[in-house]
Order: C-alpha cells, then structure tokens, then sequence
C-alpha cells in the first residue's frame, strides 16, 4: 500500500493506492495522524480511494479513527472516487452515516 | 468435478493476511464464482486470518495459522484455525460491534457471517477457534449440486 | 526480517500447478526480488510440482503433494516432496534432454537447477521424491544477509 | 487460457491467451492438431505469443510438438510477438534454433 498526502488549503487529500487490511492500517493511520499532529491548520479530510483494491473490517476502522480525529477539530470527512465493493462494505460498516462521499477530489474541495 | 484441496499452514504475521487472501481466490475461482462472490470469499477469509493473528495471538504473540481449503460437489468449504486464546462466550463474540479490542469495529464476525453463505465458530478457551465457512456459486445454485 | 514459512498440500492435479505458482510468487515478493527472478522461481517450482504430478504420481494416479516455502536470513528455500514412484538414477534424470515419457523435453530439473542458486533432488524408488531449491536476490548479495 | 485460430491462404495463424503449462497444454496441442487433421491445405503455423503470460517445460514441448506436426508437411513454425521472458526460454530449450521469430503477424506472412 502507498500513501501520498497533498495540501489544498485546510484540507489534506490522501491519496491511498493498494490494500487497506490489519498489515497496511498502521501505516495509513501513522501517516495521517503525523501529518495532522505537524499542522493544526488542517482542518478536512479527503481520501482518494480510487485505487483501493481491497478494504476489510480493519481498513474500515483504520478510517473510522480518521473520522474521529478530524471531528475532534471540527473538520468533516469526504470519501472521494469510491469503487463499488468498498462503498458496499462503507455502507455495512455504517461508515455511509459519518462520512460524505464525493465524486472526485474537486467535487470534494468545491463542497467544503 | 473432482474433489481437490489445499491444506495451508503459516505463521501468525500480518504480512501473511494478503497471502490468504491471493490463495483462496485463486482456490475458489476453480469454481464459477462471480468477481463480486470472490470479493466476498475474500474479505471473509482476511477477517477469519486476521482474528487469529489479533485475538488468537495476542500481543505478537507467534502462532500457527491453518487455512483448509475445499471443493466438493461444487460448493467451497474454507476452514481457518488458531491454537491460541479462544473464545468464552461465543454468542457474543458474535454480537455485532461487539469487540475486546477499543481500537477495532467488531464486525469481522458479522462480515463472515454475511458473506458467506455458512458459518460455524466453535472455540476452547485457552485451546484456540476455529471457523468453518461454506458458500456455492449463485449461478450454480437452484441446478443441482454437480455441474460436470 | 523475521522467519516466514508456508506449507501447502495439495492433490496432484494439473490445475493446481497455477496455483503453486501464485502461492511461491506471492510470498516470495517479500523479499527483494527483481520480476525476472520472480519469473525463475515461477518456473522451477512449475516444473517440480508438474514432475510429482506426470512422473511421481503417473497415469493420473492421484497423490498428494507437498510445497513447503521458507524465508530466513533473506534467503528463499522452497521444498517439494510427492511420494509416488521415486527416481532410480538420480544423476541420470538430471541430464539435459533425458525423460523417460518421449512427449516431455527433460528440461525440467536442468531448468530448476540453472534458475535457482542450489537444487538438491533426493528420492527413494518406491517412497518418492524430493527437491530442496534455494535462492537469494540478487540485490541482497554481497550485503551480507539479513537487511532488517 | 485461450486459443484463437485465423487463416491466411496456406498458413494458420494461432494466437495464445495465458499460460502455457501442463494443465493447458493439452488443450493448445488438441486444438491445432484437429484444424490440421481437417485441412490439409494449412502448410505453415504462425504461433502469436504476445499474450502467453507463463511457459514452462511442458509448454516449450507442445510448442516442439507442433513443430514436428508441421515439418511432416514441409512446413515452418513461426513465432511472432514473443515476449523476453518466452524468448529467453526458447533460447535456453534450442527451439530458437528450430523456429523463426518475427515481430507481428504481418512480418510473418511476407516472410513466409
Ligand atoms: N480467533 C479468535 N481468537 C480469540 N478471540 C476471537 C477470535 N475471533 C474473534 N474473537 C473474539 O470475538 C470478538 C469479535 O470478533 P470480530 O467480530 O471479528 O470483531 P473484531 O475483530 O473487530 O474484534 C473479538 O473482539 C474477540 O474477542
Ligand atoms: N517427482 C518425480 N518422480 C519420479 N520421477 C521423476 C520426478 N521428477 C523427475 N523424475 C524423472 O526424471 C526425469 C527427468 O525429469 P525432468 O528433467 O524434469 O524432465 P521431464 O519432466 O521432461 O521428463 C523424468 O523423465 C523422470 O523419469
């Protein structure tokens, strides 16, 4: 799994690409969190999830834990270009509830 | 179809979650199974090796890990073991959202459950768990068992 | 980089050299090898268990096979055991173009043996066969072993 | 994997999906010799190899095999699109020496 994090504005978009399961979690998890410790300006979270090709009850909450730090700063969390198989299990987890999901990364930047 | 198997055995590191998974695909796509069934063998089994890893051995704990696979009749058995802590209450072990862990969502039983079209846990605390899952291709079912 | 190890039985079935392939090209993408070298590894191990299945286990006799795959210290050893009918001339079998089916090429052992950095083949007339291979990444060498 | 026959006048062009081991082999040995047995105007073969992800030993025979099918008839066995990893195991099994490698299937009708 590989991580890229860019900046526009007080939003951190987090292009994720590979499997987010029990092994890769950590990293996913360690990288946003440093970043968002480094700079309290950050305010909203994208993730580009295109590239996902598998997500289990791990990735799941590995992404809930994000959901929990953003909104500790009062900032939202937008899933952006969602393959079908994981807005599924989105959608099982209750993830759906919490989280806005976006077409693309500008959708996502216009809605903010 | 003849009967055919694989019997896995490998240790409890989480890199080998990804390696299950690539196994029972490969394994299952012998049957005629839709992209999507196989998306769902797959999580399930992620689920059932990853319980082992976190619940089974806790702690990094090391441990053993057995994954058994089967087709017969064309219907896919998956069998995965722990020889580790076990389960007290198995009925809430299956409690949806329930966990022991904070940090996780409580859902990898639910997802087994749901994906597949069986599945069985049974557990001796402190001896280890074992889940047996069983699903048959949606395009096979309603046709009798065999297709050759 | 810990010790990984899978161990795998299978039934001698064609179908199942494909997947013995992805199983041993799977785990052996924890270390780092080059996509050439995945390349060899995917055929000597394809060449190994074809030999259990037409020369161990002959005329569709079915048997089982067994694939064990190891990491340690940076190296892979990958062992491949069926215990059918075993070679009585070990140096002989391992000469290019010697087969004893006049369909096949006799490469295979040459194959296994010029693609990975050891090849040992043992075997009991009777009993069965045996066949240790080991290799490292080129990249590791002359780095000592272990990277982590 | 799959197997694709198309005629050109005299020659049999066959392209090659997959891999080619002792599972499937069986089947691309089955499938040329049947086209050969039931027409006996094909003279050469043109094997397109571009999409043969895997060969092995038992491969390289079948493709061997096809080669001497098509000798009996005077014939030339002619590989097209071979990827390098196919190559390198056709050099080292001598069938670079029996068979004519061409980079398309056009190259490979004018030679012919
Ligand atoms: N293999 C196992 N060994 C020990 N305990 C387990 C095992 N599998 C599940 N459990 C117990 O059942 C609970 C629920 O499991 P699960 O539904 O997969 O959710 P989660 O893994 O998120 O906790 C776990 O928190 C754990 O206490
Ligand atoms: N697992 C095995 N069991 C019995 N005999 C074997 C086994 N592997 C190899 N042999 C013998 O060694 C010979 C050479 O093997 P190999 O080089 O792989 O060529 P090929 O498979 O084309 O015959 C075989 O023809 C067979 O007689």
């Amino acid at each position: 799994m590989t991580i890229d994090l860019t900046r526009a504005g007080c939003i951190l978009v987090v292009k994720v690409q590979g499997e987010l399961d029990l092994s890769t979690s950590p990293v996913f998890r360690d990288k946003i969190e440093t970043e968002l410790a480094r700079d309290e300006n950050i305010r909203h979270l994208v993730l580009d999830l295109k590239d996902v090709s598998f997500i289990d009850s791990s990735g799941l909450g590995a992404v809930l834990g994000r959901f929990k730090s953003i909104s500790q700063r009062g900032g939202k969390l937008v899933g952006v270009e969602v393959p079908l198989h994981l807005e599924k299990l989105f959608a099982l987890s209750g993830l759906l509830k919490i989280m806005i999901i976006c077409p693309t990364v500008e959708d996502a930047l216009n809605t903010l | 179809m003849k009967t055919n198997y694989f019997q896995v055995k490998f240790p409890s590191l989480p890199e080998n979650i990804s390696l299950s998974r690539v196994i029972v695909a490969s394994f299952a796509a012998q049957l005629d199974f839709t992209l999507n069934e196989l998306e769902e063998i797959r999580v399930a089994v992620s689920e059932a090796v990853s319980n082992c890893i976190i619940h089974g051995y806790p702690e990094n704990r090391e441990g053993e890990i057995s994954l058994e696979l089967t087709i017969d009749n064309g219907i896919l058995d998956i069998v995965v073991v722990d020889y580790g802590r076990g389960i007290a209450d198995l009925d809430l072990a299956k409690t949806p959202a329930y966990s022991t862990d904070p940090e996780r969502m409580g859902l990898g039983l639910v997802f087994m459950e749901s994906f597949m079209d069986e599945m069985i846990l049974e557990s001796e605390p402190g001896k280890g768990t074992r889940v047996v899952m069983r699903k048959k291709p949606e395009r096979g079912k309603g046709h009798g068992g065999n297709r050759e």
